[in-house]
């Protein structure tokens, strides 16, 4: 599969890998993470999908950026919009699928949904919806490994600006300041929380400006430009790898989707569409990549064929899988089976 | 005309805030041309304006924000949106709205509404009932209606209350639920009402699950047990009184409720019923709750963690034979 | 030699410490010479440099913390300052934690202690009795240990458990209870003990309401009735095993809490107790708790706010009296 | 009594007030306050208080200067050190001696003790003890005065640095930016919370870069010198109620007692107390009064005299009060006695 290859080669290549080459592979996560979502918003149309789609349109420049310069024992605590981080990151497109489409091998077995999922034995943490709550947990990740005497990890939690006025994303910010763990906070402003519009979330001038308060690094990022997310985030993973304060990135952009696909998103106002962070960054890096000729035509039409056949795949796999069955299910929400209690 | 369980809770705050200036709404995208997750505001902000507001997400906050303004005189209306959300104001809700009137002598009237229960494909973090937990503090009303018309009445009654309300509306009865048209009228809080009458056995339940109790209720109906079906209306206060009448009528009980097994409304119901009224009783008491795990996303396991009427007929059969 | 409740829950943690280097303590003031507000980890810092940590005020981080800590392979203890400000950490508990094993197959193995329970002069915000809340909730264990020697043993235990587990010791016992020595074994979790032997009835408590029913006990043996006294050691899971073969003994029970009446632990015991043995009861079981109202500062409305052994006695006369 | 007096010919000076008159009046607070304090210490130490006590010495100029701007109709939420505020404000001296000496007739009646007593019919909140939770009930108490059409009023909030990395107090100032209240909060950095220093609490420079991530103005200040503490928390509130954004100030101070009077405090450092934070305010305050020849040692003396005669005068009459009992309580939570609930 292509998240393997990748991720292997990730690893292998030499350090001073062509920024091109990192852009390319970006684009390419990017473009199997739309190719992925627009099916999971046709099944959902269709009548598919049980629960809710929320889907990461016009975010995935910086999602993507969130997870490609993680490596393995770094930690990832993604949300909602981070199909493109996760799939970077090295979640296999058949966990996306059969939690999406209830499959009992998905990696919840039906127990919880959607964006919810994660695999915190391979570092993916996976969320509860509780926003900001995730922070503090990717701190005590990394206290951990510095406890085991580990070197050279990292962690990457990400938060949309909503979520940053939670009491609980601040406490974490704190916190990981306090222990000065090599966190990146990378955090969206896509200008709305649901229906939310910015003046009705915070009243400061730029959120960036959060950062010096926690003693943490800033830096503000223009989230439809994949080379910069790829640079800033780049960036940050770097800084906070080496031992710098911990980071906070907060990338601008605007949500290109209903805030979930039940959403049909008739708040958001003609006059911020028309603003330069509105653009869509997956066209826009397909722009570049036409400009600079960093390859033709007919590979970037194999590679939307390759993203649209692993998605195909996937989808079928998962849809031929059984669901989970309530009268089979292990209804044990303790893993030391002789400490269950049996109320009635 | 028909209108919803979830209409009628509109309709109520669009009553509350024609009628009563002190009342404002404030919850997260309860404002704008949006209306809330569910619509329950939806129109209302256009209609008040300034008056129906969205916030940060904050719940500590949006609580305490709350608290502040009913200290100073207004009535505010807090949704949550979702009751599993209400774990982050919890704070302010049993420690500083719960404990005002007790340490102050000045009542806080706020309402906080918790959209609460299972539906298909919500999963543990958008499906829970906390009613047990805020009945368990002192301090606080918590309301559980299961009709259209008690949505609409109660939450009325919970904003002309002097003391804090907690007012848990079902998600599942939204759009499942019907009515002709809307009460002038309601039972007084605290006051659990008959809903059917039966003499062989009593079921008390609340909120979604009431209707489950009467599904049951009607298909044991014809084997030729007439079931008492008894909605609590608001748990907190909870109408002993009520129950222990239709227990003295029937000598059989058995609960029903939607929230996790241990502690929680059936336990207290049955706590009470035994204390004060054993020598009423022909028959163990029993209870039904949803199972001890978290609510599961997949409908498969959802509706195997909950009470279904399956079970309820299965259990409500078994106490009748004995 | 003799040792404290306290001085158990500290020497427990050292020996955590030593023996496990999974181990470490997070929580306000738990480090450097201070050693807690209670000092329940006194000198622990000093002994085990870097694993003993301060924390800023910000419970949820804290637990938040613990958790991903844990998921990593480590064994954090977190110390709430008091019980009562775990009102802030609730969500990481109840909804991170308790959950985490059910969706991810990953238990988290944190243990949060809670100095728990009332004191004289401690009022609302620092007198709190949580175990019901976290007990309602799925994927927690539950620990009320009533003894030095179970305090000891259980806090080991608790971090030997891979589930979360919410340890709540109570401040009174801290220093009112001594023993002699820290016994190296005790009864496993989830197994209650049978305080005291007795034929005419049953009292089930926990933690320091036990103290007060072994009073009631002793007072009411003269008058030619014996008292059977059972502490429950954990509230969840609870051993209703050990309950029903004692009311099948005695035939009579009386439950003892010191938490707020509304649902709760003493609810809970009624419940299982009339469910499963209804037929062993001669009489109605009763409980006691604490008033509906917060817990008050001065003493003396805090010695009429909680159960007494005066109250106990009474109640415990007029059941034997049945 | 002499706060009576004070808060009268308060609204009575002309807008004018000498700079001086300002400073002998708040001066006098903090008099008063650490002679109080200095009382409930002695009685603590003879067994005759249940409970904690809570002092504010070393912080009284800071505290003096939050209480002595506000006016009637304005919203206070002092904290645990804030007796010279709570003082300067408007509260009773008995109000205090009542709540520790455990009357009946104490505001808070026995049910709850110490520092948590308030007014909130007198716009004195009484604050829960889970720290930060009082700032957002500050800004509910402002909007609702905004919904009943008031006008110039302003509401002033405390807390210790501690305090300030708590998820409520986030929310709170937050919102409180978001609903743009008049709000100024003063944040106490005494170096300590309890028994933990700075570096185990937040990893900025400094708290007031706080601010501007929040879209409050922000101010620093050194809390030993009542001049500077007038001025610049005299200034917050001038500019909150004239409609300038909600202000934080940030005062620097050491608690020159333990965290209560349980507490020896022995953690505090040699070398913290050598820092010039850790003046008393009150010496410095009375130096500057010496130096400028504002008045003379007599009239000190005076005060001096006259702040302990009101002090005994209140604690005499506290302990001739009868406390609660049991059984003459009326044990309901709610104020609507139709809507009891009463289980066993
Ligand atoms: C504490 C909390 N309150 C409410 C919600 C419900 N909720 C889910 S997503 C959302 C909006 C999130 O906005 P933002 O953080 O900006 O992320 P975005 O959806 O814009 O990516 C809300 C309010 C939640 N998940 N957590
Ligand atoms: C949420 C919360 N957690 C813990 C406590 C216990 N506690 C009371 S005072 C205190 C220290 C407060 O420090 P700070 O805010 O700096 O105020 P200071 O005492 O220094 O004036 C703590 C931890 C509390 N009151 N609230
Ligand atoms: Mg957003
Ligand atoms: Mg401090």
């Amino acid at each position: 599969m292509l998240q393997t290859a990748q991720r292997q080669s990730k690893t292998k290549k030499p350090k001073t890998a062509l920024p091109h080459e990192r852009f390319l592979e970006a684009f390419r996560w990017m473009l199997l993470a739309r190719t992925l979502e627009e099916k999971l918003v046709s099944l959902y149309r269709g009548g598919l999908i049980t629960g809710g789609v929320y889907i990461g349109k016009g975010q995935e420049a910086v999602s993507v950026a969130c997870g490609l310069f993680l490596k393995k024992g770094d930690i990832f605590a993604p949300l909602i919009r981070d199909q493109a981080g996760r799939s970077a990151f090295g979640e296999p497109l058949l966990d996306v699928t059969r939690t999406y489409l209830g499959s009992r091998l998905g990696p919840m077995r039906g127990r919880d949904g959607n964006i919810h999922r994660g695999r915190p034995q391979e570092s993916q943490l996976a969320m509860v919806s509780h926003l900001g709550a995730m922070i503090s947990v990717t701190v005590g990740a990394l206290m951990s490994k510095r406890f085991k005497g580990e070197k050279g990890f990292v962690g990457l939690a990400c938060i949309g600006e909503g979520g940053m006025q939670a009491g609980a994303f601040h406490e974490g910010m704190n916190i990981a300041a306090v222990e000065q763990v090599p966190l990146v906070i990378v955090a969206t402003n896509n200008h709305y929380a649901y229906s939310t519009p910015n003046d009705r979330e915070f009243a400061c001038h730029d959120l960036v400006d959060r950062a010096i308060g926690y003693g943490f690094e800033g830096y503000s990022l223009d989230g439809t430009d994949l080379g910069a997310c790829l640079e800033v985030i780049g960036g940050a993973v770097k800084r906070a790898r080496a031992g710098r304060p911990p980071q906070l990135v907060v990338a601008s952009v605007l949500r290109l989707s209903g805030h979930g696909e039940h959403d049909d998103a008739s708040y958001v106002t003609e006059e911020i569409k028309r603003e330069p962070f509105a653009c869509d960054c997956l066209k826009v890096a397909e722009q570049t990549i036409a400009d600079l000729k960093l390859v033709d035509g007919e590979t970037l039409a194999e590679w939307r064929k390759e993203a649209a056949t692993k998605v195909d795949e996937a989808i079928a796999t998962a849809q031929q899988e059984a669901p989970p069955e309530g009268d089979k299910e292990d209804w044990c929400a303790i893993s030391m089976r002789n400490l269950v209690d049996s109320p009635e | 005309m028909s209108i919803t369980y979830l209409e009628a809770i509109r309709e109520a705050q669009a009553k509350l805030l024609r009628d009563d200036k002190r009342v404002f709404i404030y919850g997260q995208d309860v404002g704008g041309t949006f209306g809330g997750a569910f619509k329950a505001t939806k129109g209302l902000a256009k209609e008040f304006p300034g008056r129906v507001l969205n916030t940060p997400i904050s719940e500590d906050a949006m609580v305490g924000t709350a608290i502040g303004a009913a200290i100073e005189g207004m009535r505010p209306i807090v949704e949550m949106q979702f009751a599993d959300f209400s774990s982050i104001a919890l704070n302010q809700i049993l420690n500083n709205a719960g404990t005002h009137y007790w340490r102050t002598n000045m009542p806080v009237p706020i309402t906080v509404r918790l959209p609460s229960g299972g539906t298909k494909g919500s999963g543990p973090f958008h499906s829970q009932s906390m009613e047990s937990i805020y009945a368990h503090y002192p301090g606080l009303i918590v309301m559980t209606p299961a009709t259209v018309e008690d949505a609409y009445t109660m939450l009325i009654e919970a904003v002309a209350i002097d003391d804090p309300v907690v007012y848990c509306e079902h998600k599942y009865l939204y759009y499942h639920l019907k009515a002709d048209k809307l009460p002038t009228e309601g039972l007084p809080t605290g006051k659990a009402r008959i809903t059917r009458e039966g003499r062989d056995l009593t079921i008390v339940s609340y909120s979604a699950m009431v209707h489950e109790a009467l599904a049951v209720a009607e298909q044991l109906a014809p084997e030729g047990s007439e079931i008492e079906v008894v909605d609590l209306r608001s748990v907190k206060p909870l109408d002993t009184d009520t129950v222990l009448a239709s227990v003295a009528r029937t000598g059989r009980l058995l609960c029903v409720g939607e929230s996790f097994p241990w502690g929680g409304v059936t336990a207290e119901v049955i706590a009470r019923v035994t204390a004060e009224g054993f020598h009423l009783l022909d028959a163990a008491p029993q209870r039904i709750n949803a199972k001890d795990t978290p609510i599961p996303y997949h409908p498969n396991l959802w509706s195997a963690h909950r009470p279904s009427a399956k079970e309820i007929a299965r259990k409500a059969r078994a106490l009748l034979r004995e």
